[in-house]
């Protein structure tokens, strides 16, 4: 009998993120509106975009392969995958050993890839620019998040995702120095990967400054509608990452459906404030220069490398 | 001491001593002609050594060896350079690399260094002759001395001949010579080395107009 | 059958290659006999060697001596588990490369074909005969004729005066690492004090590695013996001081044999440094693993930062070798600090990495570096700025590159992630080290790992993307015709491989536990301090789950993975193609209001990895000249140089050469300064003797 | 009976050929006399190894198993470097650098210096030995200054300098020893016997005998060219025909060792202390590093290899200074894999001279393009000089090495540092010279490239497999020696 709730558990967790995925954009789109007293663009307006998109017909470019047009799906399907892991709903769900933290993280680098080669694969300069950019973040954004993956995974004695949240949770309100590094050097990469303002502006499409817009310039129609998705979905997962590692308290044990419905307003209050406090340091910082990005992401990096070590002298004496 | 000798011992030393002052006399020696002709007396002092032992101690080979000594060195060899010194009409006085005085004063550092050098041996011969043991080495490090200093082709071979001559006194004198059949073989070793340097002479000369031997230096390392 | 039999069929496979080779040599002059039949013939022979290994994987060591060697010491021949991985592994690329090659040698190009055959199939016999050695002589002989065959094989077209200048510093610096692991052979036979009777006659006969594995030295002779194997099988690997030769070589020879040395000669390398460190010698210090730890982590960042600002595509593979040594020595410091600290489950997990890795670097290292061939093959141009828009013309050779390149990267379906995640999960168990000291140094080796991970990923984009991707950036490319059917058999060899290798990780490492147990005594899944003997039991059973120590500790369901993906995918596209449409219109590109759009527009190379010239400036020596706006005849060149050549290399050249000119200074020239040597020496000696 | 022949057939080869060398076929009768020579001595080698050692005309020559080997491989190179001197002798001819009376001083004395190798060789007279080696001298010091060049008349005059004076201090060790020899023997002849010494050889006085032995081992270490002697050596193979060079780097200086060797084996017995084992291998180590830092900075081919031999001399000398069975094994393998190789060398290195037109290294190029043969017999044969495994010197190397590392351990570095620097610096001299782009014009005549091959195919052999009998025969040479 568990087994079947567990499926219903594993389908609840995969449509509430495709659901909750573009509420959040449109709600971090909303706070910001909000926060530069603009008038705040309607909460479904993804929802309604994506509709739009998917009625038209893809454009593509004359000497484009047949990689451009497979890369939008695979995109995507790595991150519906990601949600599927993540722990939200509940911390035991069927897929959970299929793949712990670093394959996650590897996961990840497997949708970079794809969307950098997809946006080579135009010929013009602004795919191969937003590439090198994209590869240049995310080579030091990818073990950044890694060493926050570890230093978790020293205190809780795993690399899998569902133990990381059980053993998080359990220990009280006991603040870890550790943690609090991996947290900021998480936010940072976060930043980063999602092409929040510090490092890139989700908005732009000013050829200088855009890295993540640049490689999907070329995408139209049900490629575009694909892609955003998956980026809101991306956003969703970061958010539910960094709730499951932080803020884990409140995610339910057992794969039953009474819980879940008692942890799905929880996690709705946690994505709200998250979200405005995404929107919050949106508004406050204005973009760095792309050589900039570097720094910022060594500074995530060492921030992360710091905590292990922190971790490792102060508590593990305990 | 010398009292006690006999007589040939006597003579053997007289003639060991003459030995000695003809090396140092070629070694200072400055024209080729007067060389060849301390080389020949160098020869016969030789000769005449090896007859007295033969005759005081009766050993039959020494005479053969005395009479080969005699042809060789005192008749045939100093004709043969003699011939080559009119056909190559060299007369020229003989330049040293080191002035003469200096080279004195290294043969006699030389003359020390093989009497010491000679010591133990000696007292374990049992040949009346062991004392000059000494001496046949001090003419062979004092011809080496003479082919190092010299710069001209031929008193270079003197040098190499009177080698020869130094360790033939040196066998006489320690063991009463070698076996007949190495003796020969010696001297007809020696005998064609003079021919072949004879032969060499002649190629030297019309190759660089001198028997220089400075001409002689151009197959080096570069630095 | 006797119980020999895998040994003996081994011998005669070994056998059966050089009389492909000597046939080769008598066939030269018919082109076709050999292309078509020769060198699948010895696909074959590699294929039935890959058979024999895997059967002989599982059973005990066979042992046998062959009468050829000196009078006291035959050859003596062993085929124990851990050289059976590694015939495995030369086997299997043997086959795909060997395939490869038939249809690769095309008529009238390049040096004669027959000559290459037989230098090929030699050079695949000493590599199974340096696995099969069990006595220093043999293991020195076949050691050394794998450098010189690989030697020939580099300098095929040797007209060009870089490709022999590269044969020449690699026959160096192989024959150097040669002659100091015969002094190792030399300290661990029992070094000078244990047994220096000289009255046996034949006391030289105890160069048998069974006699070494007897020997018990004290740590000094212990620590000489192994910094000598490691400086010598270093070299051959190309670990961080020893490298300057790998990426000179390997982009010189012809393709399949470049990915041959690289996919499996470098492995030899490892073989030699994993008998000696783990079987041989008697003792293991963890300050060893320290030092090797260290090594492999510089050259493992030191050659991908490399290989990610090169702009010949196969000086960048050679480079990313580099980068995986690197990371095997890392696997293996690892498991040699574990197994001094008598933690044999995680020296298991260190040492499985490390088998895996080798594997899986077999598989895509070759499969990359043949593409290379059919680009090369194709285009006539190894320079990245000659390159791009390849899949158009080359879908074959580009897809299987692709499929090279994501596993090469480490990323998660293929098999490159398999041991990158076997090695960091090593990493994490570091902390429960009694040493505080290497405490310390866990996270910093954690942190540079994932970071040649991530550049790994970096390198690939930049290869995949500038030589198959875009416009083609010269006229010339758009003949380019894609690889043969032999050509793409070998590839797709190869990429099955790397698919197998990734998917089905359980049944690989059940494999590999066997070796693991041989070296270290314990295997993974052994019922170890934590876990008891009925989880150990279901954990290996459970094909579809890798678990290596624990479930809840740590879990990969690689086929539940690409499954997710690809089910994903599907639904998505039909949901799409039926709810909405499929209708597509080509049209220009975005050209931003330019008209004139050219394929010199693309990014080149150079560019690709500007950025990383300007984060890790120091580790290059960068001569760039850049025109100015008021140059007539602008020309950007940017020369990218390693640093250990000036502070190592040329200075062993110029003290070499001063020795040299002091030495001159013996040959003057002048007839008495000769006679006076002769003079002086004779003095001393009396002088000595008297004394 | 075979022991006649074998020495008569080089000396009546001589003889005939002094009348008639001027002549058409001066340089096939050479290639029959030393054909002849070659089975008289395998002939003599299977009567030794049947019945042991021989003492033949009133003991005055002494066969055993240590010099029947270096008589049979004397006379097989003497055979196959007259087989090489038959085309390249014709295109030094066409190239108008030998007139016929020279062609005919060369094969006279190549026979003679055959001649005078086997007697020094078979002798069982110390007094002979050093007669034969002062006639060995004298009969190269004209083929080496065969070509009348300013060079190789300087050439030759060092050589028959350096060599007389050598040879002079090498009398006076035999005079020593016959001194020592004859307080225990007596006067009779029998004093300088070698069969004789060695039965009482540990009565011997020490002190003379140690003399006896430092002026043996300077004078013929000055024909073998350890470091601080070895002046002449490399000019002498440089100027010399090839022929020549082979046979002196291949030949002459195992026969030199072989007197070494002898010697030593008198001095140990008397000694008791290893001070002649210590010298040789002060000697050989001291060779073996400054010979290896020679070769970097050689221009011409002939010198290269040259300083090669010495660099060789010098490690079978150590092989010899460190004693033992096993040691003398290697060191007697060692000179015979020497010996086919460096041969084999020259006779490749002499045609590709001829085919350049010159012998400095930088204008010999792309040698495989033009004759494939000889561009690989270079190849081949210096990589099996510079030790690499599958060929012989690998396996001698192997066990000089490894009982260095046995006994000597410190001197194992330095015999690894100089064997690496001289394989840099050979290879990085040939490599270029074989590949690349050509130079090279084609022969007159077809390079006679048989004979390099058999001996590196020997080489091969005794690289992977020594045949029994022949180890077994090193082996009993190897007790002697002790």
């Amino acid at each position: 009998m568990n087994t079947l709730a567990a499926i219903l558990v594993q389908f609840f967790e995969l449509l509430a993120a495709l659901l909750l995925a573009p509420l959040l954009t449109g709600w971090v789109n909303q706070c910001r509106a909000w926060l530069q007293n603009k008038t705040a663009p309607p909460m479904m307006l993804p929802f309604r975009q994506y509709a739009k998109l998917l009625e038209k017909e893809a454009v593509l470019a004359n000497n484009v392969s047949s990689l451009f047009r497979m890369a939008p799906y695979i995109i995507f399907a790595c991150m519906a995958l990601a949600s599927m892991i993540v722990p939200t709903l509940s911390s035991s769900l069927m897929l959970a050993p299929a793949a712990d933290a670093i394959a996650l993280v590897g996961l990840f680098a497997l949708a970079r890839i794809f969307i950098a080669l997809a946006g080579m694969d135009i010929g013009t300069a602004f795919g191969s620019l937003g590439a090198r950019r994209e590869m240049l973040i995310g080579f030091l954004a990818e073990p950044a998040l890694l060493m926050v993956f570890f230093t978790a995974s020293l205190i809780s004695k795993s690399t899998s995702l569902s133990t990381m949240v059980e053993a998080l949770g359990q220990r009280g309100f006991i603040v870890y120095p550790s943690l609090a590094f991996a947290g900021v050097a998480f936010t940072m990469v976060a930043l980063a990967e999602n092409a929040r303002i510090p490092v890139d502006n989700p908005t732009t499409h000013l050829e200088l400054t855009m890295i993540h817009e640049a490689m999907i310039l070329e995408y139209s129609g049900r490629h575009l509608a694909l892609i955003e998705c998956a980026v809101a979905l991306k956003l969703y997962v970061y958010f539910c990452l960094g709730v499951a590692l932080f803020v884990p308290w409140g995610i339910p044990e057992g794969a039953d459906l009474l819980n879940l419905l008692q942890a799905l307003p929880l996690l709705l209050l946690k994505l709200a404030v998250g979200g405005f406090l995404l929107a919050l340091i949106e508004t406050i910082s204005a973009k760095m220069r792309v050589f900039r990005a570097p720094e910022f992401l060594g500074t995530a990096f060492m921030l992360a490398v710091l905590g292990m070590l922190v971790h490792l002298l102060l508590e593990t004496g305990k | 001491m010398t009292a006690t000798l006999p007589i040939s011992a006597q003579i053997i030393n007289l003639l060991a001593a003459a030995m000695l002052l003809l090396a140092f006399a070629m070694v200072s020696q400055r024209r080729i002609i007067s060389l060849i002709n301390l080389f020949m007396a160098q020869g016969a002092v030789l000769c005449a050594s090896t007859l007295v032992v033969a005759i005081s101690t009766g050993q039959s080979h020494l005479y053969g060896s005395a009479l080969i000594t005699l042809v060789l060195k005192v008749i045939l060899l100093p004709w043969i350079l003699h011939r080559l010194i009119h056909r190559l009409n060299v007369r020229w006085d003989i330049e040293t690399l080191i002035n003469i005085p200096m080279t004195m004063i290294i043969g006699i550092l030389l003359v020390i260094f093989s009497f010491n050098l000679a010591l133990p041996i000696s007292e374990l011969a049992g040949t009346i002759t062991r004392s000059t043991l000494g001496i046949a080495i001090a003419s062979v490090m004092l011809s080496t001395l003479m082919m190092i200093t010299r710069s001209k082709a031929v008193p270079q071979v003197i040098g190499f001949l009177s080698m020869e001559n130094g360790l033939f006194f040196a066998a006489t004198s320690a063991t009463y010579g070698m076996p007949m059949v190495v003796e020969l073989g010696i001297a007809l070793d020696v005998l064609v080395g003079t021919v072949i340097l004879g032969v060499f002479f002649f190629q030297i000369r019309d190759k660089f107009e001198s028997l220089d031997i400075r001409h002689l230096e151009k197959l080096r390392e570069d630095q | 059958m006797s119980n020999l039999l895998s040994l003996d069929w081994a011998l005669v496979l070994i056998v059966s290659w050089l009389v492909i080779g000597v046939a080769g040599l008598l066939l030269s002059h018919r082109f076709f006999l050999i292309s078509r039949v020769l060198f699948p013939l010895g696909a074959i022979v590699g294929l039935a060697l890959a058979c024999v290994a895997f059967g002989a994987l599982g059973n005990a060591a066979e042992e046998a001596v062959l009468p050829l060697g000196l009078p006291d010491l035959p050859f003596h021949v062993r085929l124990d588990s851990l050289s059976a991985v590694f015939l495995l592994l030369l086997g299997g690329a043997a086959a795909g490369i060997s395939i490869y090659c038939a249809g690769y040698f095309r008529k009238g190009e390049g040096a004669a074909p027959g000559l290459q055959c037989m230098l090929y199939h030699v050079f695949l016999a000493s590599m199974a005969m340096v696995l099969l050695a069990d006595d220093a002589y043999a293991f020195m002989v076949a050691w050394e004729t794998m450098a010189l065959s690989s030697f020939f094989l580099v300098t095929t077209d040797h007209l060009i005066p870089e490709i022999r200048r590269a044969g020449y510093l690699y026959l160096l610096i192989a024959h150097v690492g040669a002659i100091c692991i015969l002094l190792c052979f030399g300290v661990l036979h029992g070094g000078s004090e244990a047994n220096s009777n000289l009255t046996q006659v034949s006391n030289y006969a105890n160069y048998t590695f069974t006699h070494m594995r007897a020997q018990q030295h004290n740590t000094l002779w212990a620590s000489a013996a192994f910094f000598l194997a490691l400086f010598g099988f270093g070299a051959k690997a190309g670990l961080l001081p020893l490298h300057v030769w790998l990426p000179e070589a390997h982009p010189a020879a012809p393709s399949p044999v470049s990915a041959m040395m690289s996919g499996v000669m470098l492995k030899t390398a490892i073989y030699g440094m994993l008998r000696v460190s783990f079987d041989l010698l008697y003792t293991q210090l963890w300050w060893w693993g320290v030092i090797v730890l260290s090594l492999g982590l510089a050259s493992a960042l030191f050659g991908v930062v490399f290989s990610a600002v090169q702009n010949d595509m196969k000086r960048l593979l050679a480079y990313s070798s580099i980068e995986n040594i690197g990371l095997l020595f890392v696997g293996i410091g690892l498991a040699l600090t574990f197994k001094s600290f008598g933690m044999m489950t995680l020296a298991a997990l260190a040492l499985t990495a490390v088998l895996y890795h080798c594997l899986n670097h077999a598989a895509f290292k070759s499969l990359l570096f043949l593409c290379t061939g059919s680009v090369l093959h194709a285009t006539g141009s190894r320079n990245l700025g000659k390159l791009g828009g390849l899949i158009h013309q080359m879908p074959w050779v580009a897809w299987l590159a692709l499929l090279g390149a994501i596993s090469s990267a480490g990323l998660p379906p293929l098999n490159g992630f398999v041991s990158e995640w076997l090695l960091l999960q090593a990493f994490l168990f570091t902390p429960g080290l009694p040493h505080a000291y290497i405490n310390m140094l866990v996270p910093v080796a954690a942190a540079a790992v994932a970071l040649t991970a991530a550049l790994a990923g970096f390198v690939m984009v930049k290869f995949f993307g500038v030589v198959f991707l875009g416009r083609p950036r010269e006229e010339s490319l758009s003949q380019a015709h894609d690889a043969s059917l032999l050509e793409r058999i070998g590839l797709s060899w190869l990429g099955a491989i790397c698919v197998v290798l990734g998917l089905f990780p359980v049944y690989v490492i059940e494999k590999i536990d066997n070796v693991t147990r041989l070296l270290l005594g314990a295997g993974l899944y052994e019922a170890n301090e934590m876990y008891s003997t009925a989880e150990t039991a279901a954990r290996a059973s459970n094909w579809l789950m890798l678990t290596p120590i624990h479930p809840d500790r740590a879990s990969y369901m690689p086929v539940v993975f690409l499954l997710g993906i690809l089910v994903i995918v599907a639904i998505v596209f039909l949901l799409v193609r039926n709810l909405w449409h499929n209708k597509e219109r080509v049209s220009g590109a975005w050209d931003c209001g330019f008209p004139l759009q050219t394929a010199r527009m693309q990014d080149t190379a150079e560019g690709f990895s500007q950025p990383l010239r300007q984060v890790f400036e120091p580790f290059y020596r960068l001569q760039s000249d850049i025109p100015t706006s008021f140059d007539k005849s602008p020309r950007y060149r940017v020369i990218v140089e390693d640093h250990f050549w000036y502070w190592i290399y040329l200075p062993i050249g110029r003290t070499a050469d001063f020795g040299a000119k002091l030495v001159a200074f013996l040959q003057q020239g002048r007839i008495s300064v000769y006679l006076l040597y002769s003079f002086i020496t004779l003095v001393i000696l009396l002088f000595l003797i008297r004394g | 009976m075979e022991f006649l022949l074998v020495l008569g057939f080089p000396l009546l080869g001589g003889i005939v050929l002094a009348m008639t060398g001027h002549w058409k076929h001066a340089a096939e009768t050479n290639a029959a006399f030393s054909f002849l020579t070659f089975i008289t001595s395998i002939f003599l080698t299977i009567r030794i190894i049947e019945h042991g050692p021989q003492l033949l005309y009133d003991e005055q020559i002494f066969v055993d198993p240590l010099n029947v080997f270096l008589v049979a491989l004397t006379a097989f190179v003497g055979f196959t470097t007259s087989l090489f001197s038959r085309p390249y002798m014709r295109i030094e001819h066409d190239h108008g650098r030998l007139s016929p009376g020279r062609l005919r001083l060369y094969h006279s004395m190549f026979q003679l210096f055959i001649c005078t190798m086997l007697l020094a060789l078979t002798t069982n007279n110390l007094g002979i030995l050093w007669v034969a080696m002062e006639a060995a001298t004298l009969t190269t010091v004209l083929l080496v200054s065969l070509y009348r060049t300013a060079a190789s008349l300087e050439a030759a005059w060092k050589y028959f300098i350096l060599c007389g004076v050598g040879i002079a201090q090498a009398l006076f060790g035999t005079i020593m020893l016959y001194f020592a020899a004859e307080k225990i023997l007596g006067h009779q002849s029998g004093a300088l016997l070698w069969t004789h010494l060695n039965m009482v050889k540990d009565q011997l006085e020490p002190t003379v005998l140690s003399l006896a032995f430092v002026f043996l081992l300077v004078g013929y270490g000055t024909k073998i060219g350890l470091v601080p002697l070895h002046n002449w050596l490399p000019d002498a193979h440089a100027e010399g025909p090839t022929p020549v060079s082979a046979v002196l780097s291949g030949l002459l200086l195992n026969v030199a060792l072989y007197a070494v060797v002898r010697c030593k084996v008198l001095a140990d017995g008397a000694l008791q202390s290893n001070l002649p084992g210590q010298l040789m291998m002060g000697f050989g180590l001291l060779t073996v590093v400054v010979s290896a830092l020679f070769l970097s900075r050689q221009k011409d081919i002939k010198r290269l290899f040259g300083y090669s031999s010495i660099e060789h001399m010098g490690l079978v000398t150590f092989a010899f200074g460190m004693g033992g069975p096993v040691a003398s094994f290697a060191g007697l393998l060692h000179m015979t894999v020497h010996c086919l190789t460096k041969s084999a060398i020259f006779f490749a290195v002499g045609h590709a001279s001829q085919q350049s037109g010159t012998q400095v290294m930088e204008h010999i190029r792309g040698l495989i393009k033009t004759s494939p043969t000889v561009g690989w017999g270079l190849m081949i044969g210096s990589l099996a000089i510079l030790g690499m495994p599958p060929f012989g010197v690998f396996a001698s190397e192997f066990l000089i090495l490894t009982m260095a590392m046995q006994q000597q351990p410190w001197a194992t570095p330095t015999l690894m540092l100089a064997l690496g620097v001289a394989f840099a610096a050979i290879f990085n001299k040939v490599h270029p010279m074989v590949f690349g782009e050509t130079t090279a014009k084609t022969l007159p005549h077809k390079p006679a490239m048989f004979p390099v091959f058999v001996h590196l195919a020997l080489v091969l052999i005794l690289g992977l497999w020594i045949p029994p009998y022949l180890a077994d025969w090193f082996r009993q040479a190897a007790k002697f020696i002790g």
